[in-house]
C-alpha cells in the first residue's frame, strides 16, 4: 500500500507522518510537494499538521487552494483514504471536504500536550483496529482546534455517526459537542485535531495512534484482492 | 528621510554627531586614521554598529578569551554562527544561545519572537537541521500587571515562532526576581545536527563570486538595534527606538528549508544570517574572514519601503534574511533551489581582491570601508574592575540559618515559589513534540531528543542560578556550569560542551566589570573540571534600568550526549519499593536561597560552595550506574533543596509517595541549597551494584501511599503531605499568580 | 486605483472566544460598562484598474478567500484613489 | 448605549507578513491588480453610559489594551445606539 504524504510551504509535521508510516507501519509513503496535480499512485493521502502558509489568515484558508488539492479532492471522490491531521484537518475544511471551521481555542493560547479521546466510532476505515469507545492517549499541539458548525450540521454529523473522536474528560480547546475528528459521510475523509503520527512510539510516550494506520491498511488489503 | 537631508561629513565632525550613533571621540578619530579623509553618514553609521559591543565585544572580548574553548570533539568553536562537537557516527551537534533582551522589553511578542528567528538562522546557517529550541527567561515578580504582561507576551511569542517554524521547543528554565522588574532577560538557544562533512562557513572567497540575497525585503526595522543593544534602557529609549522588527515564522521556514538544499551544493561558497547589524556586518564578516573585499550595489537590494537611504539599507535589521556567496556562473542552480519555495535570490554584488567593502547607489560610490577595520580591527577595551563594597560585606556576614517551625508548610511554601513552581503553563503553550524526536519531554532535568537513525540521543539544559553569582560571582559561574551539567548527567548523558549568554549591566561600571570578570573565571575553572568546553556564546550588557543592574546572569547552555537510549533516566520515581538514596552531605549554606529569599524578601550573606573536584567525582559516578542500567530515576537538588527535590521527583509518578529518614540539622538537610547532591531511586535488585559504583547514602523507599512522609533521626514525622496537596500547589502556583488582579 | 476597506466578522451565532477574553480582560481593568467585544478583521487592498467591475471582483475575493462563510460574514467599502 | 467600531492597524513601516501572504495568495488565485494587503483588527464594542466622556473612554481602552502602541495605530468611530 502506497501512501502520499501532502507537503504544503509551511507544513511541519510531514516528516512525522512520513516516519510514522515508513518505519513504524512499515508501508510504502512518498511526500508529495503542493504543486503536483496528480495522485493516481497513491491508495492513501495524508495531510500532515503544521502551519502552511504561516497559519496567515486563517489556518488552511490559502493551502486549500494549492494546486495539489483539486487531485485531493480527486481522490476522496475515489474513496480513497484521506486523513487530515491537525492543519491537515483545518485545509479540509477549508476546501469545502469536511463540513463546519475552525475557531481559536477557547484559553485562546496554544496547546501542546497529550489528551485522552474516546472512539465514538469504530466501524471506519480509520478505526476498525479500535474498541468501540476505547479510550486513547494521543498528543494535541494546535492554537486553533475549537470546531465549530451550526446545529443542523452537527445534528447529521450525529445521526450519520460522522463523529469518530472526541475528547475524553477535559475538553482542551472548547470544541463544540467535545468534537476532536470527524468523517465525511462516505466515511473515507478524516479530519482530526490529535496527532496519531505522534504516537506511534512507546519511547515518546504513546503507541495508540498506530492502531490508526493499521486501520487503514487492513481497510485498504481488504478491498484490494491481491491479483498477482 | 532623504540623502539630502544626510548631515555632510564636516557636520558629523564638528557637531559630533557621531557620539549619538554611540561612536566616541577616540573612535571617531581612529576612523578618521583609517579612511585617511572623513567618513560620510553611511559610513560613520556602519563604523558604529559594526564597533558595538553587540557586534565587537570591545568590552568583553578580553574576558571571553580566558573560557577554554578546545576539546578533542570540538569541531568549531566560537567565532561562527554556532559552536559545533563530533558526536559520532559522522555526524555533530551544532548550537548557540542569543539574548533579545531589549527587544523583548520594548515589545516583548516581538522581540522574544525575532530572538527564536535569529538564533535558528544562526544555526542553519552553519548548514545544520535544528532540531530543538531552549529558552531561559528571567523576569521581575509576577505581582505587577507589567511583568505580567511581559512574561505572557515573552512566552507567547516564543510559541508563535517555534511552533510555526516547526522546531520543538524542549527545555528552559524562567526565574522572578525584582532585580529584572525592568529590565527582562530573553535568551534562546538551538541546537541542530549536521554531517561532518556539510558543515557551512560564512565566509566570502574567490574574486568575481556573486554576492546573493535571499529572504525578506529590507525595510527600515530596528535601525540601530545593535548600538540600542549596547545601551542602558532609559525613558528616552523609548524616543529613540527604532520601528519594531515584525518576525515572520513562515519565511524562516521557508529560507530554512531552502538554504539547507542549498548548503548541499557546491556553488554555495559561504553563507552567514543578517543579524545584528544586518546587510553590514553580514557582508563585512564574511569578506573579512576569507580574506578578500565584497561590493554591493544597494539599488539591487529587495526593499520593502520607498526612498531607503544606504545608511537606512546597510543598518535595517529586518528579519528573515540571509547573504550568500555563489560561485560565479551558477547563480542559476541556487537561485532555482529557493524558487521552489517562492523564494527569489538576488544577486547584488560580488567578492573583490581588495578587501574593501564597497557600496554603489544610484551610480555612485556611497561607502568604501576596508573590511578588516570593520569585523577585526574594532577597538577592545580593558575596562577597569572593582570589588564592589556589598561583595565585601556579604562575605563578612556569619552564616544564615533560617528557623523553622512547621515543616510542611515551608514545603509547600516552597513549591509555590514561581521560581519552583512547575513551568507547565509555560511549555504547554510549545510544541515540544513536533519532529517526534523528543523523548523527554519538558519538566524532567534536561530534556532529551534522539537522533534518528541511530541509537543516541542529546539532552540539553539551559541553566544559572543568578542569586548565587550577585553574592559570589565567581563561586555563583562555577555552580551554573555545575548545575547544567548536573541535568544533564541526570537525564543518562556525559556533558560534552556549552554555549554561554553572558547578561550583565553596564561594564563600565568598575564593579559591574568585576562582576563579569569573576563569573567568566569562575565558568572557566568549572568548565576545565568538567571537561565541556566554551564553544559559543553571546554577551548581553548594559542590563540595567535607571542605573540597576540585573543580577549577574551568565546562562548556560549544555549538550550531553547520550550513547544508547536505553540510558535515557528521568526524574520521576517509578515504582513502590524502589530504594531512595541521596548523594552529597547537606551544610547550612542558606545565602541566596529559595527559603531566605522568601523568608527575608531579598538575598545576602555567602553562596553555597562548590568543590568541582567533588562534583566531578559525583557526576562521574552517577553516570556510571546510569549506564550500568542500575539506576531508575536521578533528579539534582536544586533550589529549595532536598525536600522539594524529593517533592519533585514525585509529581510526574503517578501514585506513588516515598517515606525517608534523614538525619543531622533537619533544616539544613531538608532546606539548604548546598551543592553536588542528588536524589536518586534504585530498583532493589541493583541495591548492591549501585553502591559499588556510587558514593550514596541510602534514605528511604518509594512507597505506593501518595504521601510524601520525611521522619528526623528520632523518628519524628517532619513532614506529611499527600502528593495530590503538593501538585496543586506546585502546578496551581503560576496560572494563579497570572490570574490575581491588584 | 481602488482602495479598499474589507470587514470581517465573526457571524453572530458564533461565540467569540477572543472577544470574550478582551472583554473580561476589560473588565478587570474595570471598564465595567463595556457589555459586549466582537473581533473581526479590518484588510485594506490597494487594487488596480483592470477592466473588471470592482464590486464583483471583491465580493469574488472575499467569497473565495478573505471571509470563510460557515462562520464569517463580510462587508466594504471601496474608495476611488488617485495613484500616489 | 453606544456602539463603538475600533480599526486596529499596523503602522506603516512595520512588516505586516499577515497582509504579504494573503497578497501572494491573491495573486496565485490570478487577482493581480492587487498592489497591496495590510491586515489588521476590527473591534464591536457596545458600552453602557457610565457618565463617563465616550471619547476619552474609548481612547484609553484603545492605549491600554485595544492596540500596541508600539506597533500598531488605532482609530475609532462612535455610534449612539438604542438599546435592543
Ligand atoms: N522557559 C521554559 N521553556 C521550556 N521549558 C521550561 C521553561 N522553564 C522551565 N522549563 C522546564 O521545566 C522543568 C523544570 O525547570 P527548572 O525548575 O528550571 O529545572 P532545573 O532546576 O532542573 O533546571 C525543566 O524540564 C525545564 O526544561
Ligand atoms: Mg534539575
Amino acid at each position: 500500500m502506497k501512501f502520499a504524504v501532502i507537503v504544503f510551504p509551511g507544513s511541519n509535521c510531514d516528516v512525522d507522518m512520513y516516519h510514522a508510516i515508513a518505519d513504524e507501519l512499515g508501508e510504502e509513503v512518498e511526500y508529495v510537494w503542493h504543486d503536483e496535480d496528480n495522485l493516481d499512485r497513491f491508495d492513501a493521502i495524508l495531510l500532515p499538521g503544521g502551519f502552511s502558509y504561516g497559519d496567515y489568515l486563517r489556518s488552511g484558508a490559502i493551502a486549500r487552494f494549492s494546486k495539489v488539492m483539486a487531485a485531493v479532492k480527486q481522490a476522496a471522490e475515489a474513496g480513497k483514504p484521506v486523513l487530515g491531521v491537525c492543519n491537515g484537518f483545518q485545509i479540509l475544511l477549508e476546501a469545502g471536504l469536511l463540513p463546519g471551521a475552525m475557531r481559536r481555542n477557547q484559553g485562546l493560547k496554544f496547546i501542546c500536550r497529550p489528551v485522552r479521546l474516546t472512539v465514538e466510532n469504530n466501524e471506519t476505515m480509520f478505526t476498525s483496529a479500535y474498541e468501540k469507545g476505547e479510550v486513547i492517549t494521543i498528543p494535541i499541539a494546535h492554537g486553533e482546534g475549537n470546531y465549530y458548525c451550526d446545529e443542523q450540521t452537527l445534528k447529521r454529523l450525529i445521526e450519520n455517526r460522522q463523529i469518530v473522536f472526541r475528547y475524553h474528560g477535559e475538553n482542551p480547546n472548547g470544541s463544540l459537542a467535545d468534537i476532536a475528528g470527524i468523517v465525511n459521510e462516505r466515511g473515507n475523509v478524516l479530519g482530526m485535531m490529535p496527532h496519531p503520527e505522534r504516537a506511534v512510539d512507546a519511547l515518546l510516550g504513546s503507541a495508540d495512534g498506530l492502531k490508526l494506520f493499521r486501520s487503514i491498511v487492513n481497510y485498504w488489503r481488504e478491498t484490494h484482492v491481491v491479483t498477482a | 528621510m532623504s540623502l539630502l537631508l544626510e548631515p555632510s561629513s564636516a557636520m558629523i565632525k564638528e557637531q559630533k554627531l557621531y557620539r549619538e550613533m554611540g561612536l566616541t571621540d577616540e573612535e571617531f578619530a581612529r576612523i578618521e586614521a583609517i579612511l585617511g579623509r572623513l567618513p560620510n553618514y553611511t559610513e560613520t553609521g556602519i563604523f558604529a554598529v559594526m564597533w558595538s559591543e553587540h557586534c565587537s565585544y570591545k568590552n568583553s572580548k578580553p574576558v571571553l578569551k580566558k573560557f577554554p574553548t578546545d576539546g578533542p570533539h570540538v569541531l568549531q568553536g566560537p567565532g561562527e554562527g554556532a559552536g559545533i562537537v563530533d558526536i559520532g557516527d559522522g555526524l555533530a551537534a551544532a548550537f548557540k544561545i542569543e539574548s533579545h533582551n531589549h527587544p523583548s522589553a520594548i515589545e516583548p511578542y516581538q522581540g522574544a519572537a525575532t530572538g527564536i528567528g535569529g538564533i535558528i538562522r544562526d544555526v542553519f546557517s552553519m548548514g545544520a537541521r535544528p532540531i530543538a529550541l531552549l529558552n531561559s527567561l528571567r523576569f521581575g515578580e509576577l505581582t505587577s500587571p507589567r511583568v505580567k504582561y511581559l512574561f505572557e507576551q515573552v512566552v507567547a511569542g516564543i510559541a508563535g515562532y517555534g511552533n510555526c517554524v516547526g522546531i520543538p521547543t524542549v527545555g528552559g528554565e524562567v526565574q522572578f526576581d525584582p532585580a529584572y522588574e525592568g529590565n527582562p532577560l530573553v535568551n534562546a538557544m538551538c541546537v541542530g545536527i549536521i554531517r561532518h562533512e556539510d558543515i557551512q562557513r560564512g565566509i566570502a572567497t574567490g574574486v568575481g563570486n556573486t554576492v546573493m540575497y535571499v529572504g525578506a525585503k529590507t525595510g527600515r526595522d530596528g535601525i540601530h538595534g545593535a548600538t540600542f543593544a549596547s545601551e542602558e534602557l532609559s525613558e528616552q529609549s523609548e524616543a529613540k527606538r527604532p520601528a519594531v522588527q515584525v518576525g515572520d515564522p513562515f519565511m524562516e521556514k521557508l529560507l530554512l528549508e531552502a538554504c539547507l538544499e542549498a548548503v548541499k551544493s557546491d556553488a554555495l561558497v559561504g553563507i552567514q544570517d543578517m543579524g545584528a547589524a544586518g546587510l553590514t556586518s553580514s557582508s563585512a564578516e564574511m569578506a573579512s574572514k576569507g580574506g578578500f573585499g565584497i561590493e554591493m550595489n544597494l539599488d539591487l537590494v529587495p526593499q520593502r519601503e520607498t526612498g531607503m537611504t544606504p545608511y537606512e539599507m546597510m543598518l535595517s535589521e529586518s528579519q528573515e534574511r540571509m547573504l550568500l556567496v555563489v560561485k560565479q556562473g551558477r547563480e542559476d542552480e541556487i537561485a532555482a533551489i529557493f524558487a521552489k519555495y517562492g523564494l527569489e535570490a538576488k544577486a547584488i554584488g560580488k567578492v573583490t581582491a581588495d578587501k574593501m567593502l564597497r557600496l554603489y547607489f544610484r551610480g555612485e560610490v556611497a561607502a568604501e570601508i576596508p573590511v578588516d577595520a570593520l569585523a577585526k580591527d574594532a577597538p577592545v577595551y580593558h575596562k577597569p574592575s572593582k570589588e564592589p563594597a556589598y561583595y565585601r560585606e556579604f562575605q563578612a556576614m556569619p552564616p544564615y540559618i533560617p528557623h523553622i517551625e512547621d515543616y510542611n508548610q515551608t514545603l509547600l511554601g516552597l513549591l509555590a515559589q514561581p521560581t519552583i513552581a512547575s513551568k507547565e503553563w509555560v511549555y504547554d503553550q510549545y510544541d515540544y513534540m513536533v519532529r517526534t524526536n523528543t523523548v523527554v519531554a519538558p519538566g524532567s532535568d534536561a530534556a532529551v531528543v534522539r537522533i534518528r537513525g541511530t541509537n543516541k540521543a542529546l539532552a540539553l539544559t539551559t541553566d544559572c542560578n543568578s542569586r548565587y553569582l550577585y553574592l559570589d560571582p565567581e563561586m555563583g559561574g562555577k555552580i551554573a556550569v555545575a548545575e547544567a551539567a548536573r541535568n544533564v548527567v541526570c537525564s543518562g548523558a556525559k556533558p560534552l560542551a556549552i554555549t554561554d549568554c553572558l547578561n550583565f549591566g553596564n561594564p563600565e561600571k568598575p564593579e559591574i566589570f568585576w562582576q563579569l570578570e569573576k563569573a567568566v573565571d569562575g565558568m572557566s575553572e568549572a568548565c576545565r573540571a568538567l571537561e565541556t568546553p566554551v564553544v559559543s556564546g553571546n554577551v548581553s550588557l548594559y542590563n540595567e534600568t535607571n542605573g540597576e543592574a540585573v543580577y549577574p546572569t551568565p546562562v548556560v547552555g549544555m549538550v550531553g550526549l547520550i550513547d544508547d537510549l536505553s540510558h535515557i533516566t528521568t526524574q520521576s520515581f517509578k515504582q513502590a519499593g524502589d530504594l531512595i538514596y541521596v548523594i552529597g552531605e547537606a551544610k547550612p549554606e542558606f545565602g541566596g536561597s529559595e527559603l531566605q529569599k522568601w523568608l527575608e524578601g531579598r538575598i545576602f550573606g555567602k553562596a553555597p560552595e562548590i568543590d568541582l573536584e567533588i562534583e566531578a567525582r559525583r557526576q562521574r559516578q552517577l553516570l556510571a550506574a546510569i549506564r550500568a542500567g542500575v539506576v531508575a530515576s536521578a533528579h539534582d537538588v536544586a533550589e529549595g533543596g532536598l525536600a522539594v527535590a524529593l517533592a519533585e521527583c514525585l509529581m510526574g509518578a503517578d501514585g506513588l509517595g516515598a517515606n525517608v529518614t534523614i538525619s543531622g540539622d533537619a533544616t539544613s538537610e531538608l532546606f539548604s541549597e548546598t551543592q553536588s547532591r542528588f536524589v536518586v531511586s534504585v530498583k532493589k535488585e541493583h541495591q548492591e551494584a549501585f553502591e559499588q559504583l556510587v558514593e550514596a547514602k541510602r534514605i528511604g523507599e518509594v512507597t505506593d501511599a501518595n504521601v510524601l512522609v520525611v521522619n528526623g533521626e528520632r523518628g519524628e514525622t517532619l513532614i506529611h503531605l499527600s502528593v495530590a496537596k503538593m501538585r496543586d500547589v506546585w502546578k496551581g502556583a503560576i496560572p494563579c499568580l497570572l490570574k490575581s488582579k491588584d | 486605483m481602488y482602495k479598499v476597506k474589507v470587514y470581517v466578522t465573526l457571524r453572530e451565532s458564533v461565540l467569540d472566544p477572543q472577544g470574550t477574553a478582551v472583554k473580561g480582560a476589560l473588565h478587570s481593568l474595570s471598564y465595567t460598562e463595556v457589555k459586549d467585544v466582537r473581533i473581526g478583521k479590518f484588510m485594506e487592498l490597494v487594487i488596480e484598474e483592470s477592466g473588471r467591475d470592482i464590486n464583483e471582483l471583491v465580493r469574488e475575493m472575499c467569497e473565495k478567500l478573505l471571509a470563510n462563510p460557515v462562520i464569517e460574514d463580510y462587508r466594504y467599502e471601496i474608495e476611488e484613489a488617485v495613484a500616489r
